[in-house]
């Protein structure tokens, strides 16, 4: 187990400044949210982690990893996993191989008559089952794993997004807005299995999400970030009263000149 | 004057509205609240002609659009100002304003409206010949309003007008739109998530929850709500 | 001759069809079809329309052996049954089939491998390549140049290369050039890249004329065509040795690919080309990847450009033109994507449609006499368009989807044709009745909308 | 080395520099036109047409016959202009509408079965006589002086013409409402419509204008090459060359593509050493050169990269 230390990050788009010296920090058997409004920058923070983007300046460290020297498809093997706020499947391929994927980096180097022969008999399959099995169960995908990934409700396919990130056992998982485009029933049971993420697998879970309700729900921590700075952090209480905060979020009385 | 019964609406598979029924009346302000993905920007799009509903009805001066074209339905007066924008951003300020315009045909009036909408946003005249990529948030969501307003409608569709922009950017913007409605008799349907601003601006609100309408009321009373409250104003 | 081969290509389609016709519902339906089949087929035998009788037995034949071996025997069984049936087919079928059918087979053998390793690149991995003729030249030559007694590259130890060896240089060179083609394709994507390698495909033949010293220019080069392997030379003539080494080097290539698309790498592709960022985020190395199935790929044509070398005996820069290069492609759209049933559909689909086509459809009265052999690219190119626009998925993906649907499902689908219809037809009323309240001519409206016009 | 090289031609001589710059912005202008067919048809549909040439020439066989018929050489252009237009058109509305929310791949492989349809029903139609047919242009063939170089009229005609229908598309799609409704249902065709554009007329539109001005490729190619029904591919590939070289959605880049392919291809030919390189080397050298630039920058000069969100 690692703690993630992000720190000073600074991204511009042209000459939009997205993130100016955003500082966090996620400890081992933490979960914390990182809220602000839309294009507050977290969505930012959270590429830059993953790698799709690199900042400017800052660093970001996981353990004693340094993260920003990772390409974005060697961050499962420094044991950081993350979904996609549109789920992003394999729409074409089925739900057990979606979740197979996820253990690519298990996959190994063999030899190629070996991996012939382990194809030809089976061996390649079985291998890797109990994992995914695992991981089906926890997350109860057992009644659509054979189903093409890309002709499941939205709501399951972001199950799946999260079986994906977590059957190579990593110890932090970013999710990227999870509540986003669920049903009523689905986000009840979402903080429920965000809890049960970092309980029973024992993940850090870093949490980007627009939903309050959910992140004062279930966040040891939350940032709030509004125009690509930390503008609080602490306990939900603490967040949920700072003045900055409400003035972020709600801009202040409106009817000034009625 | 819009009346929206029962509709609902998928993407592919996914259901996206469950039965919605909305009421704006002529000259009103009404706003759409709720979380992301809730099928409030859905709605609009409906309105708009962009989506076909599956089912029920949406009406218009007591004229059936829901399944008219788009462009048929911007021609009755019906505009909508898209979440994120969606200028033409290699294209001029004044390039922006003239495609607002598209469906009409006189000319003179064009002109005279550009001049006239120049007195609310005038940051647009000194623009006027900058690609509307290079205009700052602020100045882009004025735009849109400003193009959306180029058709001369009597329903203008809101969506998210405050995105992205800082709190006095976005009450400059909800200060236009005020005046807009109240001196050009425009009604206005606004989708929102900043909710202590859209419940201010707007005298009656929908709670859209997915793709439902969970609660309904004029503003004041919605802010008293408990639920509400806690939702989306956070405390 | 002819009908025999349409008989076994019955066969074949009867038992892979029957490997489950789900579809069809009940063992009574599928009884109802095959009686209704069997009156079309008698009624067409003795009206004597020759294709017609032909799609109808097959049709009846993959009825029938579907209502026989239904709900009784297990499905993997059916499928060994059927790969069983096409492997015996191809094996007998020098002894069978006429020697110019025989030619045909044996280039839809190669075209096979080359269909095959394009399915790879373009179906399993999305990136598109009109330019694999290139490769296939590639392997082609480097086959013949090795074979050639009179260059000096071929010579080692005062002999040319035996012919297997060359098959294996062409993989390996068809690989590098490949491989070397696979960095620059990553900057690009969808129409760059098609017409980047398209480019590729047009300039091989120039280069090739050109430098003339290694290729003998447009003259070609000449080899001998490996004979049979001495025991086999009484039982086999050269040109069905050459038909049984094309078919089985096809049917190893085939069985490689499926293992190879079955395992990780194989996921890794599909996995690519349906989200990269997600796949990257999986810890794909997607560049890796992706030149990875551009090696494997350009491999494949070369091995095939090798056995065309054998199969011709002769090697110009004109044997496999631009055309054939865009046919590679449009082979497999037609077989289906991501399919290696599709790669199968599609090499026949390439060797059978432009010499039997005409023929088939001159037994149809609607076509002006000349027409079908003088404008035979009329057909084909009609044919892919119409199977795009019916067929998204291909022959294969449109069979598989089939197998893969309830019978209830297609039901309702054909039922639902009216209700869609008419539904569609309401609109058109609807549109016409608003038109018309939009229109001057309604006064009612006109005066609403001219109130409106009115400058506040 | 033993053999001796041949010399590729002199730099020093001006006359020949010349000559060749001014009949390689002659050929230019053709491919620049055919390119510009393309990127039209790119901007506003996304569809790589692959068969812009075979379009062109299934207006210039008809036309061909016209001027067989007695008509005289500018009517035929005209009419041919029109008959590419409405083909373009139709082609859109009936084959091209259908697939155009299908994958990429499915249009690519369309537009090739366009290609081999009309190909094979010109061949049909008019290549039962003797081929290849010859067609004649309205600018004559003379040779005039050009400073140090001599070029044909026809050479001129075509430049001039290419100038034209360059000037014409600026002006429409610059300075008229319909041109602005074309470029926004290019740039967005989402919000186009909610500005009340017709965005399925637009894409009709789109193909029409790169039917008409490749019909009226095809009328100035066709007395150069005559006429036979392949006779486009080659300067199809050269189009296409131009046009990825400037960036398939700028049609200014089309333009300068096309002249800049034009020049580049009698340059290579003229000043490589004959033995290893030399005329026969020049389309391979131009296309390499194209892939080149294409490493450098992945949407052409002008083009713009298309970026995805997560």
């Amino acid at each position: 187990m690692a703690d993630l230390n992000v720190a000073g990050l600074a991204k511009k788009f042209g000459g939009i400044v997205a993130l100016d010296g955003v500082s966090l920090t996620v400890k081992a058997g933490e979960i914390v949210g990182l809220i602000g409004p839309n294009g507050a920058g977290k969505t930012t923070v959270f590429n830059c982690i993953s790698r799709f983007y690199t900042p400017e300046e800052g660093e970001i460290k996981f353990g004693g990893v340094d993260v920003l020297r990772l390409a974005p498809d060697a961050l499962t093997s420094a044991g950081i996993g993350r979904t996609f706020q549109h789920a992003e499947l394999f729409k074409t391929m089925t739900v057990e191989d979606n979740i197979l994927i996820g253990l690519h980096n298990r996959a190994g180097r063999m030899n190629p008559l070996a991996y012939f022969v382990s194809i030809f008999t089976g061996v390649e399959d079985r291998t890797h089952r109990d994992a995914v099995n695992e991981i089906i169960d926890f997350l109860d995908l057992g009644e659509v794993r054979k189903a093409p990934a890309g002709s499941l409700p939205f709501g399951l396919q972001k199950r799946v997004d999260v079986a994906r990130a977590l059957v190579a056992a990593p110890s932090l998982v970013l999710l990227d807005e999870p509540a986003a485009g669920l049903t009523q029933g689905e986000l009840e049971d979402l903080a429920d299995l965000i809890r049960r993420i970092r309980d029973d697998l024992g993940v850090t879970v870093l949490l980007v999400e627009h939903h309050m309700n959910l992140v004062m729900g279930v966040s040891d921590r939350v940032v709030v970030l509004d125009f690509g700075k930390k503008i609080s952090e602490g306990t939900p209480e603490h967040v949920q009263n700072d003045p900055a905060v409400v003035e972020a979020y709600l801009g202040g009385p409106l009817d000034a000149e009625d | 004057m819009l009346k929206i019964e029962g509709i609902e609406a998928s993407y592919g598979p996914v259901k996206a509205l469950h039965g919605v029924t909305i009421e704006v009346p002529e000259g009103g302000v009404v706003t759409l609240l709720g979380p992301n993905g809730a099928g409030k920007s859905t709605i609009l799009r409906v309105v708009s002609g962009l989506l076909r509903p599956t089912a029920g009805r949406v009406e218009f001066d007591g004229r059936r659009i829901d399944r008219r074209s788009a462009e048929a339905i911007v021609t009755m007066g019906i505009s909508h100002v898209p979440e994120g924008r969606q200028l033409f951003d290699e294209m001029t300020v004044h390039e922006n304003l003239m495609l607002g315009a598209y469906t009409r045909h006189d000319s003179d009036g064009i002109r005279s409206d550009i001049k006239r909408l120049n007195g609310y946003f005038p940051i647009l005249e000194e623009r006027r010949e900058q690609p509307a990529g290079s205009l700052s948030g602020g100045e882009q969501q004025q735009l849109a309003v400003a193009r959306g307003l180029m058709s001369r409608p009597r329903l203008l569709l809101l969506d998210e007008p405050s995105l992205g922009l800082a709190p006095l950017v976005s009450r400059d913007i909800f200060r236009i739109l005020r005046q807009v409605n109240r001196e050009e008799g425009i009604t206005i349907l606004l989708v929102e998530q900043d909710a202590t601003s859209a419940l201010s601006f707007a005298e009656y609100g929908y709670v859209v929850e997915t793709g439902r309408i969970v609660i309904e009321d004029a503003s004041d009373k919605l802010k008293e709500d408990e639920n509400v409250r806690r939702a989306y104003l956070g405390y | 001759m002819e009908m025999s081969i349409w008989l076994f290509f019955g066969l074949l389609v009867a038992c892979s069809v029957g490997v489950r016709l789900q579809p069809l519902g009940s063992v009574v339906q599928r009884a109802i079809a095959a009686a209704v089949l069997a009156v079309g087929f008698l009624v067409c035998l003795v009206l004597g329309v020759g294709f017609v009788t032909e799609l109808f037995g097959v049709l009846l034949a993959a009825v029938v052996a579907n209502l026989l071996t239904a709900d009784y025997v297990p499905q993997r069984y059916r499928i060994a049954l059927a790969v069983a049936v096409a492997v015996v087919f191809f094996l007998a079928a020098p002894w069978l089939l006429e020697n110019f059918r025989l030619f045909q087979f044996s280039r839809v053998a190669v075209w096979v491998i080359v269909a095959v390793g394009l399915n790879i690149l373009t179906g399993y991995n999305g990136q598109i390549s009109l330019g694999h003729g290139a490769f296939v030249l590639i392997g082609a030559y480097t086959s013949a140049i090795l074979m050639d007694d009179q260059s000096q590259l071929g010579f080692v130890d005062g002999a040319a290369w035996p012919f297997w060896t060359t098959i294996i240089a062409a993989a390996v060179v068809s690989g590098v050039a490949g491989f070397a083609l696979g960095f620059p394709a990553l900057r690009l994507s969808g129409p760059y890249l098609a017409i980047a390698t398209l480019a590729l495909a047009i300039s091989m033949p120039a280069i090739l004329r050109k430098y003339d010293g290694l290729t003998g220019g447009a003259q070609g080069l000449f080899v001998k065509r490996p004979p049979p392997p001495p025991g086999l030379g009484d039982v086999l003539e050269r040109d069905e040795w050459l038909y049984l080494l094309c078919v089985g080097v096809a049917i190893v290539m085939m069985l490689i690919a499926w293992g190879i698309l079955r395992g990780p790498l194989g996921r890794a592709f599909v996995a690519v080309r349906d989200s990269e960022v997600a796949a990257a985020a999986m810890g794909i190395n997607v560049a890796r990847v992706k030149i990875a199935a551009f090696t494997i790929s350009a491999l494949y044509a070369g091995v095939a450009g090798a056995l065309l070398t054998q199969l011709l005996g002769v090697m110009t820069p004109e044997s496999v033109d631009i055309v054939t290069s865009i046919n590679f492609l449009t082979a497999i759209v037609i077989g289906g994507l991501a399919s290696l049933l599709g790669a199968v559909i599609g090499a026949f689909a390439l060797v059978l449609l432009p010499s039997d086509g005409p023929d088939i459809l001159g037994e149809i009265p609607l076509f002006p006499d000349n027409f079908v052999q003088k404008a035979p690219g009329a057909i084909q190119g009609a044919l892919v368009i119409l199977v795009v626009l019916l067929m998204p998925f291909g022959v294969a993906g449109s069979y598989h989807r089939l197998i893969a649907t309830p019978a209830g499902r297609i039901i309702d689908g054909v039922k639902g044709i009216p209700a869609g219809l008419r539904s569609r037809l309401g609109q058109v009323r609807e549109d016409v009745l608003w038109a018309w309240e939009d229109s001057p001519f309604n006064r009612r409206s006109s005066e609403s909308d001219s109130g409106e016009e009115a400058d506040p | 080395m033993i053999e001796v090289f041949l010399a590729p031609a002199p730099w020093n001589d001006p006359e020949l520099f010349g000559e060749q710059v001014i009949s390689g912005l002659a050929t230019g202008s053709i491919y620049a036109l055919l390119a510009l067919g393309i990127v039209l048809i790119y901007r506003s549909t996304d569809v790589v047409n692959f068969a812009q040439g075979e379009m062109a020439m299934f207006v210039t066989f008809p036309m061909w016959s016209l001027t067989l018929a007695g008509f005289p050489p500018w009517t035929v252009i005209f009419i041919g202009i029109a008959l590419g237009f409405a083909l373009g058109g139709f082609i859109e509305r009936t084959i091209i509408r259908p697939v155009e929310d299908k994958p990429p791949l499915s249009v690519v492989v369309v537009t090739l079965g366009l290609f081999v349809f009309l190909n094979s029903i010109a061949t049909w139609i008019w290549a039962q006589g003797e081929l290849p047919k010859v067609f004649s242009t309205p600018f004559e063939f003379n040779s005039v002086d050009v400073g140090v170089a001599r070029v044909t009229t026809h050479s001129i005609g075509i430049l001039v013409a290419a100038l034209a229908i360059m000037g014409v598309l600026y002006l429409l799609f610059n300075y008229t409402k319909l041109g602005l409704g074309m470029r926004a249902t290019a740039h967005n065709p989402g919000a186009s419509r909610l500005m009340g554009i017709n965005v399925g007329r637009m894409l009709m539109l789109g193909w029409a204008l790169a039917g008409a001005v490749g019909g009226l490729v095809g009328m100035l190619v066709a007395p150069i090459t005559f006429l036979f029904p392949s006779f486009m591919l080659a300067v199809l590939l050269y189009a296409f060359a131009a046009a990825v070289f400037g960036g398939l959605d700028s049609p200014p880049g089309a333009i300068v593509g096309g002249f800049f392919v034009g020049v580049a291809e009698n340059l290579f030919g003229t000043y490589t050493p004959s033995d290893i390189l030399g005329p026969e080397m020049k389309l391979p050298l131009t296309l390499l050169l194209l892939v080149i630039v294409l490493l450098f920058r992945p949407a052409g000069l002008f083009g713009h990269v298309r970026t995805r969100r997560v």
